[in-house]
């Protein structure tokens, strides 16, 4: 039942070394500020989930909190490469990161197989491809009823899902809006769920392609305005364009993003602090 | 001609323009980011104003007024006829088939249009990780037909693949059609000096066009395998005033919001 | 592409004997105008899909479209048995009626399926019961990662699915809102679609639990105003409990069946005269 | 028990308390239509406030003013606190292991709380058609508990079921654990006559207690089958005077929204 803490509680509480951890939002809400707070509580040996890994996970992986990555797209998105992602898979930096590597369609059906209680999920796809010489999580399955083979891939049930959403209410209610990706999916998989939001409200109004994640789902729901940026939140803010084109030259030499995470990240104490930091770095340019 | 002539354009701005003009008014497209979506939304603007735009975020109709960085970009879901869930997308819409065509970039693309976005070198210890698979390899699987976008270079138009991630002509022949998956695969490449076609028989991508100004000789430089040319090649119409008054004006006013951003 | 439509062309046109026709709404949005204009049609050997066969099915059946029935509950909500179904399985009156029965959740599922063009879809259930024993489309399958052993189902796609909506909008998109139940599976299995729709507006506006289909999906959308009655639709009027009370006694006499078939629905031109024909009715009452 | 037995109540109506009692407070509860709806929302108006209640129909967290006629009412999604599709419903709650307490009705049931709602008589040439199975089959499988109401009739009390649509503990002992579900099975029977319990050995349903007023030999005689008896009968509590003023209101309001309609 959703309770209300603080974002440093819930990730204390509720993440733990070794856990398997799917944060996701697709471009949409990504939960930046819950990825920082993992960061600064040295979280270690996380596998990793998501769908499109991008900077919150350029970040994990290059202050060395993942051992594996689960994915099916990893790059900043309109601009380039993951940096420190590239970094760990060419050059096993800062360690050596394990890949479990899918296309979309298979991710977002692990998803569903998991929030489904099923141990897997059938589909159309991969074959012909090398995805399943590198993969062992995608074999053949035959229909019972046609003959015809299709592809299986395992269901996926992540020890904690975190995401972003834009309201919750007073009884602890979750409610997205817009672009909702596959977070719906993302927590009901998860044994343990924590939402990070923009402000809680007595009610829900209306919204364009509105979810509402009841709060018997939700574990820990912490107050984060602004904590999905530089990703966006439909209502509030905008995406941050410039930060994702900065990222590609603070990602790109070790020391460089060393320095910036220390500054930031390991040097503030919440995403708040964090946010003001940037703020003034940008003002100084 | 004459007034073609007269104009100036990038080989980039051709290519995005003859892209444009395979997208027909009333299709269901499945777009991916970056040149797929410059030039579907180019055709929007322009021919195809009913076209309905699917990216893999799950939004369904979306009508962008400036170029997404992302594929989930707010103003993809702002004024889309329908937004639904990652999975929705992939099982109900693109696996489903009423994709009509999907449109893609690719980082490497061999003679049988199949796709490498994944790795440069051995896969365990690869000289260059790219992104990976994304949405392409169930696009090139299930779109009835696909548009592929690619700036032609040796590097990029490889005699073989690092890694296969999305499935074109295969090994050519009939050999696609042993997957058993609903599109047609690669019915057209569009490149910044021309167009590829599949061979009816072989399925080899075989230069069909040239843009103006491009050569024959430039393109087999172009190409990592001995590049195929047909008979009588045709000769690209150059983009239209109007084609690039708007390719020109959705660019500068997606820029313009970009440092508003 | 959606068209805009009389209901009378839209089944004249659509629907043909024999085919394999579903109309959904669960509870709410019942296209009962459509139900009618196929009995008004005299379509033959249909194979009807429905998951809750109520009022409109008891019609069908009573009159003599169906030829077989895929479901999952048959009944009068809330107050009974369906009398015309009971006589057509318990007696073969008009006519022997096929059953191909499953629960509401292998239902679920098979339309699922349908719409993701997949041959089967697996969930857990069945096992225990009889329902395999009558029902030869449940069978097993194994997990290829566990092994596991589940159950399988064959996908739905009917020749035609038929729904009610509150909305669409000019362009053809279609808007449910409210209790949404199966139609949007039922909707996207089929290879045809027609909706039904409480009127045409400019613009849908934010409406709690508000789906879109978009355009591209739907064939034929006929206007009609009240034409889920006696179900309810959402923002438009109440589920008209009285009268489904009173069909346990129209429907239970198979000569008082065919009159009032036959003075309501069958000589009447449409659904706007049936309306006036039984209210005229109850205001004798 | 002075005040009690002061007041005037139907058995109907102890059924219905006894079973809204079973109802935790903050329990999520997959309800049947009737008197299973009528017993949990008995239970939300009392002493469960908090419990989220979800219907077929896709309602999480109902809160209904009124009886609903069927499980789709417009009152139930009006106050709930989020609607989702049929699918949802039962693969991502019921299967996913979401629901603690399914509250059944039945028309027959055997001892071990086997459940048959399909036909009487032989399925190819049934004596009666019932509705069938609708959601009760994965309700039985996978609600971690579930509470079975069912007035105790030599007919719907059956030595042997003509149909299983719902599994309770099967052939007894073990053998529901071979089918792999998630849930327990019933863990109790509420009728008008009193209570019943699985044995923890056999799971054959026995009668733990008794209704004010009802008898043993009524309970044996209302019993298809050799009705086992616990050694010492509970009585339970008869409805308090705020349970029976809060159940007839409830009943008063829908008879009277109904007229409405």
């Amino acid at each position: 039942m959703a309770e209300l803490v603080e974002l440093r509680e819930a990730v204390a509480g509720l993440v733990s070394d070794g856990d398997t951890v799917a944060l996701e939002g697709f471009t949409h809400l990504i939960p930046s500020a819950a990825a920082h707070e993992i960061i600064r509580q040295e979280k270690k040996d996380l596998t990793l989930i998501r769908m499109t890994p991008d900077l919150i996970y350029d970040q994990m992986i290059g202050t060395g909190c993942a051992r594996k990555l689960i994915f099916s797209w990893g790059g900043n998105p309109g601009v380039g490469s993951l940096h420190r992602f590239r970094d760990a898979v060419e050059n096993g930096w800062p360690r050596r990161l394990e890949l479990e590597e899918h296309s979309h369609a298979g991710m977002a059906n692990r998803y569903v197989a998991g929030a489904s209680n099923l141990p897997f999920a059938v589909l159309r796809g991969y074959v012909g491809t090398d995805l399943p010489k590198v993969t062992s999580t995608i074999v053949p399955i035959t229909c019972p009823f046609t003959g015809e083979e299709l592809v299986a891939v395992p269901a996926l049930n992540p020890d904690v899902a975190v995401i972003h959403a834009q309201q919750a209410d007073r009884r602890g209610n979750v409610a997205v809006w817009g672009i909702s990706g596959i977070q719906k999916e993302a927590a009901l998989s998860a044994q343990r769920v924590i939402v990070t939001v923009e402000e809680v409200v007595e009610e829900f109004e209306p919204r364009p392609f509105q979810i509402v994640l009841p709060a018997v789902v939700v574990d820990a729901i912490a107050v984060e305005p602004g904590g999905s940026r530089p990703s966006y939140a439909d209502g509030y803010y905008d995406r941050d364009n410039a930060f994702y084109e900065a990222w590609d030259g603070i990602s790109r030499d070790r020391e460089r993003f060393g320095e910036w995470m220390e500054r930031h990240v390991l040097g503030t104490r919440d995403f708040a602090e964090y946010t003001r930091s940037i703020e003034r770095e940008e003002s100084l340019r | 001609m004459t007034d073609a002539a007269a104009r100036e354009y990038t080989t980039d701005e051709m290519m995005t323009v003859a892209a444009s003009r395979e997208l027909q008014d009333g299709a269901v497209c499945f777009v991916g980011i970056g040149l797929p979506s410059e030039a579907t939304n180019l055709a929007r603007a322009t021919h195809a104003p009913n076209c309905v735009l699917i990216y893999e975020s799950g939004t369904v109709g979306a009508k962008p007024d400036v170029l997404p960085l992302s594929i989930g970009d707010g103003v993809l879901a702002e004024y889309a006829d329908s937004v639904v869930s990652v999975p929705e997308i992939f099982n109900y819409w693109l696996q489903a088939g009423r994709v009509d065509v999907g449109f893609l970039g690719a980082a490497q693309m061999d003679r049988y249009g199949n796709i490498n976005t994944t790795v440069i070198g051995p896969y365990e210890s690869p000289k260059v990780r790219l992104p990976g698979a994304g949405g392409a390899p169930e696009i090139a699987a299930s779109a009835r037909d696909v548009v592929i976008i690619l700036r032609q270079k040796p590097r990029s138009f490889v005699e073989e693949l690092a890694f296969v991630t999305s499935v074109g002509h295969r090994h050519g022949g009939d050999s696609r059609n042993e997957l058993g998956y609903g599109g047609a695969g690669p019915t057209i490449v569009i490149t910044d000096l021309g167009v590829l076609r599949p061979d009816p028989e072989t399925r080899e991508l075989t230069m069909t066009a040239l843009h103006p100004g491009a050569t024959v000789e430039e393109a087999k430089e172009a190409t990592g395998w001995e590049l195929k040319v047909a008979g009588e090649l045709e000769t690209t119409d150059p983009p239209t005033e109007g084609e690039l008054t708007i390719l020109r004006d959705l660019k500068a006013r997606t820029a313009e919001s970009r440092k508003r951003a």
